[in-house]
């Protein structure tokens, strides 16, 4: 048997952040980008534990995972567990299209305070929690680069870009850190 | 006209200036003329001047909607050079450089033609390999082109950051030393001036509202603000508001008019030597005679004749701009304006006969019109008096869109693999 | 040195000084000072030499509109800023700061000549002469004008400061924190409305800071004002910014601002940024902008010492200096008489107003006779005298020829309020012009925008402070008293300097523009205000016509015999004033200016001494040059290698969209020129992509992994674009098909090994694929499992070798490179970088997209003419190939090149010609598109873009270089294995 | 910059977010292989490049990814209706009478 591969993931040992804000590599996941039909909405809702969100800016969680409205046929699904999500839509008997995108993606976990004002160094949309509620998603632009947005707490989001942006996004945040007040 | 000279200048400074003459006339319209220009431009003006010229034609008006090169001809960065591609290109803007050469004398105004070098950079194997591309075609037709080292580039422009460190560092450059860049308003009243000296009529404030025909459909003039007014030809040269022009006589052509934008910094002793483009990092720079950074980048990218446009567009050509010479960071930006580029498919002009008789368009010269100024007023006098167009613009048709044979300087710009 | 501080006047603490240097002089300034205050504190008038005349110039004004004062201020060689308004520059300890466009001395200046020969230089002098001989221009006269053009010198470090920005959303953003800002601010705040207030200044009050006989609320303006900022503070839904300018109006409620964080602290925190950059959108936006004084018009009306009148009541009330000691007073306009009724409270001696106007307002006269001024009525002051000071002003009643001369110090003048509506008409509000006062106001609103106060013409206290608590939607009601209800004000050029007069009466300081000039730019026949503008340059210079703009239209009218509004305005443009380039920027340097993309496999290629080059934004291995290899010895030994035993290449940049679904087949079948349903799960083909106009747009292998599921790679450079394109005709030509596109560029590390030893190299690493030739022969794909980790592997070669290509999830590509390189190194195999793959791929004559296509390229050009389906109804590009000029003899097509010496290699871009002998400009066929040296046939070899090239085989054709020019025949594109075997070996 | 109604977000958002599409309700022929040359270049290059209210195409690029058609004065910029792709051609907001079909879109 050939030695087993390991992985080197993004953002290995990036360092940064200030009192206000936090920045935390995210842990490795599981991800699918799923894009489907509506009719197809209950059956793979049905076959992966949780009920897909079908409202602009919403998201869901049920079992460990997390699935992210990004448009009218389409969801980022993120399981930070054992993955078994594409198995999962795969028995659904839906017309769909899975694809894994666990490591196209990966995510860094802004916190504190600041959390936001560092987001809007590069990010244009309103995030006061009014118009943009803990469980609200959005893709949008952070600097040049797009990103998907996830509030998970008051002052706590998670940004997911694709690898070879994780560099920039990451560097952004941190100089956008030492900018935000408390 | 009074010639002007230092020796006029002298005299009339023993009298405190009261002796000039207005630059141009501004008669009431007559009924008729033998020729109408719509648009008064560079273009539109040249085209009536070289007319007049060139060709006897004297009975003509420009019909101006505001105010003399109100339009791009006073929004532009003042960009001049003919090192492009195709040969149809060479032809028109090398045909315009030479003129641009002699245009103060020939106007008897200084239009301040300043040979100062336009030099594009290129920062990746595609730029060298396209911009080589030009050096070797313009070479073989007789266009000054060549192609710098980063040191040389540098020396040639001391501002320039050449360092290995850069984002997308420097490989090269290629420089046309007989570019540069002229005083655009100068251009427009030295044109009218001259025009006017020779009979042609110059009507501001008077916005063409339709296109009327005869019987056999071809043109017997123009309605406008002020009034119908007869013509045996009409040559369209609304730049922005070509599609809006041409619409009147139902003809429809393949532009879009895009916003774009130009910034000019507070003045500041001379620091920038020449004109420098980037493709890649998309920006172009050059410093007026007054020592302002004259800057200007690439369209917004909807359709839009508001001449305003997005601030971020503001922003990313300055990004460009301070990465390729981060001496200027801490200069400050004075003024912001835009104008209406009327764009085409292939990036090429049209100037062309078009489906109705004595109908002529002179359109879609983008983002290269200023440059294009001489050249394409002279040929496009030569196609409203001959009816057909001169050899040198024998491709800019209307009809290519038709065939296909089209002058694709965008394509030979593109990204790469 | 004599100090013009006031004792007990002005609100700066005495006790905190700091000092700074003004062309070598130390000076000693209070906290809170700006430079002209410190300067004036120590009897400094002196400041700038103007832009064309180079005439002396002191400062004129208490704010951003300040033409003259501007200086050259440094904290360190570094951190040097040119034209920065004396006026608006706090003093920090230890600055450095220096007068610009004079040599060798402010004082004495030999560009002040040209002020003794400005006869000669006229308004639009320029278009005159110069011409001759016809190179002089740009030789000669250009560079001496340039010289002596331009105000400050462009720093020649780069910047150490760094700058931040922030989008921000609120719903009343507040412009202008004087008595109607703070009003609106705190009648929205008290709504619960998210509010933003925005002031230029260090401190809140606008007027209300030099207008101290006002009160609001029964308190002196001044300590309202604080009161009110205090209590806009403790609201957490308001965000109140100091030192901050609202420097543009855009689309749809978008307001740019600029806030000024270190520049006037002495050590900044290296945290902080120098500036932040406010991006912010708002539900409805208030302009309180306020108005800005005019000067007068009149002979020799700029000498240091005189000032606008509330300059001078600014200075002495907010910073305790008094401007002169023998001051005098021109106006047309009540609110000047209050400057001086200040300074006569204050002790210092007030000699004379002027007042042009017969009937001024009672109060005001009354008032300043009271306390023993002498006030003229219906006089003008028809001339100065001083040079680097004003010494003497010379008045005359109007009309009357006999004059009298009366010494000053200072001579502070008003020609009344010009509203500042540059923001109202920035936001593409219409203006009215109201004849009864002159003044452009504010009338139709055409964003969700009001405005109130003096920007909106409003004059009177009571009313500008209920339609500021309206504007704001609370419930806020206030009152105030003020001791004079202002009236008067005049636009145009004074006595003495009408239309007759030769006099130097400046309207635009900076641009030293005369009211002489605008009457002789009409007299050229420049009627419409924008010619007077460009031909005089009035209101060009980096005030923007703050002061000058209405002078000039008045005197324009005047001449053309005119209405104003008839004449017109010059538009007011963004920024309401300068804004460093830096902070437009703000994080978008180093970099951050733009992502460096890198692959999975970076660290891997760095580590193996991999020099890079930029395609797009990724970084991509060009070759991996050894001990001492320059690049064209690297190439030639990993094009040697790859051939011979094996070759090691990072293929993950290449786009890669996965189409899943039903009609995938059906999709790509329309999307490609060939056909895809006939190809079986497991096998690849290679694709080609046009648009409806039939060129070549991208290319690349698809492999059918099942039914209903395809790997689409496209190129490099193509990605974004490819998806685009399919995403554009998938959602609105053909949205009945069910198949959807996801990009996967960067979910795959791939890992590209081409050469004899391929299979070998990865045999070991590969479980559950049988990798034979039979099995797994080229042009296959499978899904299996390399060292554990669920892989997709193809039978793919883009160098005509036995190749393979690991597709891996990104995260194993490095685990995966480092094993298969050295089983690769072992075998003496090696890396491979992009320089290499051009020259193996043109070795085989297989095309790059972009590069030996430009998109005016047929596929049939490209000699893929197989590729298009002839059988199927319809895809992208279908009608397009079809037109005449693409169906036409002589089309360009590509074709190989062959150097007659072997050893020359073609310049990439060359153009070819049959006739090198014919005189230019030539007739060209086409160009060299791509060329190299082939280690692996012993000679160059080139691909090029050739004039009816198929039907060319065998010829000669011609390559014109500078220094010699270069036979080439004309050949087949493949160079080597040309049968073809070795890709299945 | 502008700030763009999405139909399918049901909300505005930054000019940043989209990006432009062309000229709307310009639907590609069916039997596209049998148009002539002028009717190719008609459909592939001639625009009305309108002066006033026009109707025409965005992509939320950076959002949720659809295309959609709009209607925006190219005068003032300002945005009169989005609404979703598939949709006829919609009239203005407030110059139709009621019998115009329902307007899935939400208004600017």
């Amino acid at each position: 048997m050939a030695e087993l591969a390991t992985r080197t993931l993004p953002l290995a040992g990036a360092y940064g952040g200030s009192p206000a804000v936090q920045l935390q590599p995210a842990r490795p996941a599981a991800r699918i980008s799923l894009r489907a039909r509506p009719d197809a909405v209950e059956a793979l809702s049905a076959a992966l534990g949780l009920s897909l969100p079908t409202a602009p800016k919403t998201s869901a969680t049920g079992g460990g995972r997390t699935a992210l409205w990004l448009g009218p046929d389409e969801w980022l699904v993120i399981d930070e567990g054992d993955s078994g999500l594409m198995q999962a839509t795969a028995a659904s008997g839906a017309v769909h299209s899975a694809t894994d995108v666990s490591h196209r993606n990966t995510a860094i976990l802004v916190s504190g305070p600041g959390a936001s004002q560092a987001l809007n160094a590069g990010c244009p949309l309103d995030l006061s929690l009014k118009a943009f509620p803990v469980g609200a998603c959005a893709r949008t632009l952070f600097g040049k680069i797009e990103v998907v947005l996830l509030r998970t707490g008051p002052d706590a989001f998670r940004l997911e870009c694709w690898r070879s942006f994780s560099d920039y996004a990451f560097g952004l945040l941190a100089e956008a850190a030492t900018d935000a007040e408390i | 006209m009074r010639k002007y000279s230092v020796f006029a200048l002298v005299k009339e400074a023993m009298r405190s200036h009261k002796g000039w003459e207005p630059h141009w006339v501004s008669p009431e319209p007559r009924s008729s003329y033998d020729v109408i220009i719509i648009g008064g431009g560079g273009h539109g003006l040249g085209a009536a001047y070289y007319l007049a010229k060139e060709h006897g034609i004297t009975n003509i008006a420009v019909i101006e909607r505001g105010w003399l090169g109100g339009g791009n001809t006073g929004r532009n960065t003042t960009i001049i050079r003919s090192n492009y591609l195709y040969e149809e290109s060479m032809d028109i803007y090398e045909h315009s450089l030479k003129l641009w050469e002699g245009l103060s004398q020939d106007l008897n105004y200084n239009v301040m033609y300043s040979p100062r070098g336009v030099m594009m950079l290129s920062h990746n194997t595609h730029d060298m390999q396209s911009f080589k591309r030009h050096i070797n075609a313009n070479r073989l037709y007789g266009i000054d082109n060549e192609w710098l080292t980063p040191e040389q580039a540098k020396a040639f422009c001391p501002p320039l950051d050449i360092s290995k460190t850069a984002r997308y560092p420097i490989n090269g450059a290629a420089l046309q030393k007989r570019g540069g860049t002229a005083r655009h308003d100068a251009v427009a009243w030295g044109y009218a001036r001259a025009a006017s000296d020779r009979g042609v009529h110059i009507i501001q404030n008077c916005e063409v509202t339709g296109i009327r025909r005869g019987p056999s459909g071809e043109v017997t003039g123009v309605e406008t603000s002020r009034g119908f007014i007869g013509a045996k030809k009409i040559g369209v040269s609304a730049a922005g508001h070509s599609s809006v022009v041409m619409q009147m006589a139902g003809v429809r052509v393949p532009l879009t008019s895009n916003p774009l934008q130009a910034l000019v910094s507070e003045p500041l002793k001379p620091i920038f030597p020449c004109v420098v483009m980037s493709n890649t990092v998309h920006a172009y720079i050059s410093q007026s005679d007054k020592g302002e950074l004259v800057i200007g980048a690439g369209t917004d990218q909807y359709h839009s004749y508001s001449q305003t446009g997005g601030l971020q567009i503001i922003t990313h050509t300055l990004d460009a701009i301070c990465e390729l010479f981060p001496i200027f960071r801490r200069v400050k930006m004075m003024r912001q304006w835009g104008g209406i580029t009327d764009n085409t498919p292939d990036r090429s002009a049209i100037q062309s006969v078009t489906p109705v008789p004595n109908l002529f368009v002179n359109c879609g010269w983008g983002t290269g019109g200023f440059k294009a100024t001489p050249g394409s007023a002279n040929l496009f006098a030569h196609l409203i008096a001959r009816g057909e167009p001169h050899p040198l613009a024998a491709g800019l048709t209307l009809d290519r869109f038709r065939t296909g044979r089209l002058i694709d300087e965008a394509a030979a710009a593109a990204v790469a693999h | 040195m004599t100090t013009h501080r006031i004792k007990g006047a002005g609100r700066l603490t005495p006790a905190r000084t700091a000092r700074f240097t003004f062309d070598g002089k130390i000076y000693t300034a209070l906290e809170g000072d700006t430079v002209a205050s410190a300067l004036l504190a120590n009897g400094v008038h002196l400041m700038g030499r103007s832009f064309k005349y180079h005439r002396p110039r002191g400062i004129l004004t208490a704010g951003p509109e300040e033409p003259n004062a501007l200086l050259d201020v440094s904290r360190d060689a570094a951190r040097r800023q040119p034209n920065v308004r004396a006026s608006v520059q706090e003093v920090f300890d230890g600055a450095i700061i220096r007068s610009q466009n004079r040599w060798p001395f402010l004082s004495f200046d030999i560009g002040g000549f040209n002020n003794l020969l400005s006869a000669f230089f006229p308004a639009g002098f320029y278009y005159k002469t110069f011409m001759w001989p016809r190179e002089a221009w740009a030789k000669l006269y250009e560079p001496i004008i340039r010289r002596a053009a331009g105000l400050g010198v462009a720093p020649k470090e780069a910047d150490p400061d760094h700058y931040a920005n922030r989008f921000a959303h609120c719903d009343v953003l507040v412009a202008g924190g004087g008595a109607a800002g703070l009003t609106a601010a705190l009648s929205a705040a008290q709504t619960g409305a998210d509010v933003i207030l925005v002031d230029e200044r260090a401190e809140v009050g606008g007027a209300l800071l030099f207008d101290t006989a006002v009160t609001i609320d029964g308190k002196p303006g001044y300590d309202w004002a604080q009161d009110v900022l205090r209590q806009l503070k403790a609201m957490p839904n308001v965000r109140v910014l100091t030192r901050t300018t609202v420097f543009g109006y855009y689309n749809h409620n978008f307001l740019g601002l600029v806030e000024r964080v270190t520049d006037h602290l002495a050590s900044p925190d290296a945290a902080l940024p120098r500036e932040r950059l406010w991006q912010v959108r708002a539900r409805k936006v208030v302009l309180a902008t306020g108005a800005i004084e005019r000067h007068m018009v009149f002979a020799n009306n700029d000498r240091p010492g005189i000032l606008l009148a509330s300059a001078a009541r600014l200075y002495l009330n907010h910073y305790g200096v008094a401007v002169g000691s023998k001051v005098g007073v021109y106006t047309a306009h009540d609110s000047a008489y209050e400057a001086a009724i200040d300074l006569k409270r204050a002790g210092v001696d007030v000699v004379a107003i002027v007042d042009c106007r017969a009937k001024p307002g009672e109060a005001v006269v009354s008032a300043a006779r009271g306390l023993g001024i002498e006030v003229l009525t219906g006089y003008s002051v028809i001339d100065t005298a001083g040079h680097l000071r004003i010494s003497s002003i010379t008045v005359a009643r109007n009309g009357s020829s006999n004059n009298r001369k009366i010494p000053v110090d200072a001579l502070l003048m008003s020609g009344g309020w010009t509203p500042s509506v540059h923001l109202f008409s920035q936001s593409r509000g219409k203006l009215k012009f109201d004849a009864a006062t002159e003044r452009f106001l504010p009338d139709v609103h055409v964003q969700d925008c009001v405005s109130v106060g003096a920007c909106n013409g409003t004059d009177d206290l009571n009313t500008l402070l209920s339609d500021a608590a309206a504007a704001g939607g609370g419930a806020l009601r206030l009152s105030g008293e003020v001791p004079f209800a202002w009236t008067g004000g005049m636009i145009g050029a004074a006595e003495g300097a009408g239309k007759d007069k030769v006099v130097k009466a400046f309207v635009d300081f900076q641009h030293d523009v005369t009211a002489k000039d605008i009457r002789l730019a009409v007299r050229e026949g420049m009627h419409s205000i924008e010619h007077i503008k460009r031909f005089t340059t009035n209101g060009m210079a980096s005030d923007q016509g703050k002061l000058s703009n209405m002078h000039g239209l008045a005197i324009a009218a005047e001449m053309l015999g005119k209405e104003i509004p008839k004449v017109g305005l010059t538009t007011f443009r963004a920024p309401y004033t300068p804004v460093t380039y830096g902070t437009l920027i703000a994080h978008s340097r180093g970099s951050l200016f733009d992502p460096a993309r890198k692959t999975p496999l970076h660290a891997e290629l760095v580590k193996a001494g991999a020099e890079f080059e930029d395609v797009g934004n990724w970084k991509r291995a060009w070759y991996f040059p050894k001990r001492g290899e320059d690049m064209h010895q690297a190439v030639n030994r990993e094009c040697r290698t790859a051939r011979t035993v094996a070759g090691v290449f990072d293929a993950s940049t290449l786009g890669k969209i996965e189409v899943v679904g039903p009609d995938a087949a059906k999709f790509l079948n329309l999307m490609y020129t060939n056909a895809w349903d006939n190809l079986k799960p497991g096998k690849c083909r290679y694709g080609i992509m046009t648009r409806e106009d039939g060129f070549v747009y991208d290319d690349g292998v698809v492999g059918r992994l099942s039914e209903d599921r395809f790997h689409v790679t496209t190129t490099t450079g193509g990605a974004p674009r490819v998806l685009h394109h399919m995403e554009d005709y998938l959602q609105t030509e053909f949205p009945d098909l069910k198949v959807w596109l996801t990009s996967t560029t960067e979910q795959w590390s791939v890992i590209a090994v081409q050469g004899p030893k391929a299979r070998e190299i990865i045999a070991p690493l590969v479980e559950g694929l049988d990798l034979s030739n039979e099995a797994f022969p080229h042009m296959s794909v499978a899904e299996c499992t390399v060292m554990g980790v669920p892989a997709r592997l193809f039978r793919v070669s883009f160098t005509g070798e036995l190749g393979f290509e690991v597709n891996v999830p990104a995260d194993y590509g490095a685990a995966v490179w480092k094993a298969i390189w050295s089983r690769t190194e072992a075998m003496g195999g090696c890396l491979y970088g992009t320089e290499t793959m051009h020259v193996l791929r043109a070795e085989k004559g297989y095309i790059i997209v972009g590069q030996d296509t430009d998109g005016t390229v047929t596929p049939d050009d490209a000699g893929y003419g197989w590729a298009v389906s002839k059988k199927k109804p319809d895809f992208v590009g279908i009608r397009g190939l079809k037109r005449p000029d693409l169906m036409r003899e002589g089309r360009k097509q590509l074709v190989g090149l062959l150097t007659r010496d072997p050893a020359e290699v073609l310049e990439e871009g060359g153009q070819i010609v049959e006739n090198p002998n014919q005189v230019k400009p030539m007739t060209m066929l086409g160009h060299v598109t791509s060329a190299y040296w082939s280690e692996n046939l012993g000679r160059s070899i080139a691909i090029g873009l050739v004039a009816n090239g198929r039907a060319r085989m065998g010829e000669t054709l011609y390559v014109p270089m500078k220094d010699k020019t270069i036979a080439v025949e004309v050949t087949d594109m493949v160079f080597f294995d040309k049968e073809g075997g070795r890709i299945h070996g | 910059m502008l700030l763009i109604h999405c139909p399918y977000c049901g909300e505005d958002r930054s000019e940043l977010e989209f990006r432009w599409a062309g000229e709307a309700h310009i639907a590609r022929p069916d039997t596209i292989s049998a148009i002539s040359d002028d009717e190719f270049a008609e459909y592939f290059f001639m625009r009305d490049n309108t002066k006033g209210i026009a109707w025409e195409r965005w992509r939320h690029i950076h959002g949720c990814g659809r295309f959609f058609n709009a209607i925006r004065d190219t005068v003032s910029d300002k945005f009169l209706l989005s609404y979703k792709a598939g949709l006829p051609r919609q009239p203005v907001p407030g110059s139709e009478p009621a019998a115009a079909p329902a307007v899935e879109g939400g208004v600017a």
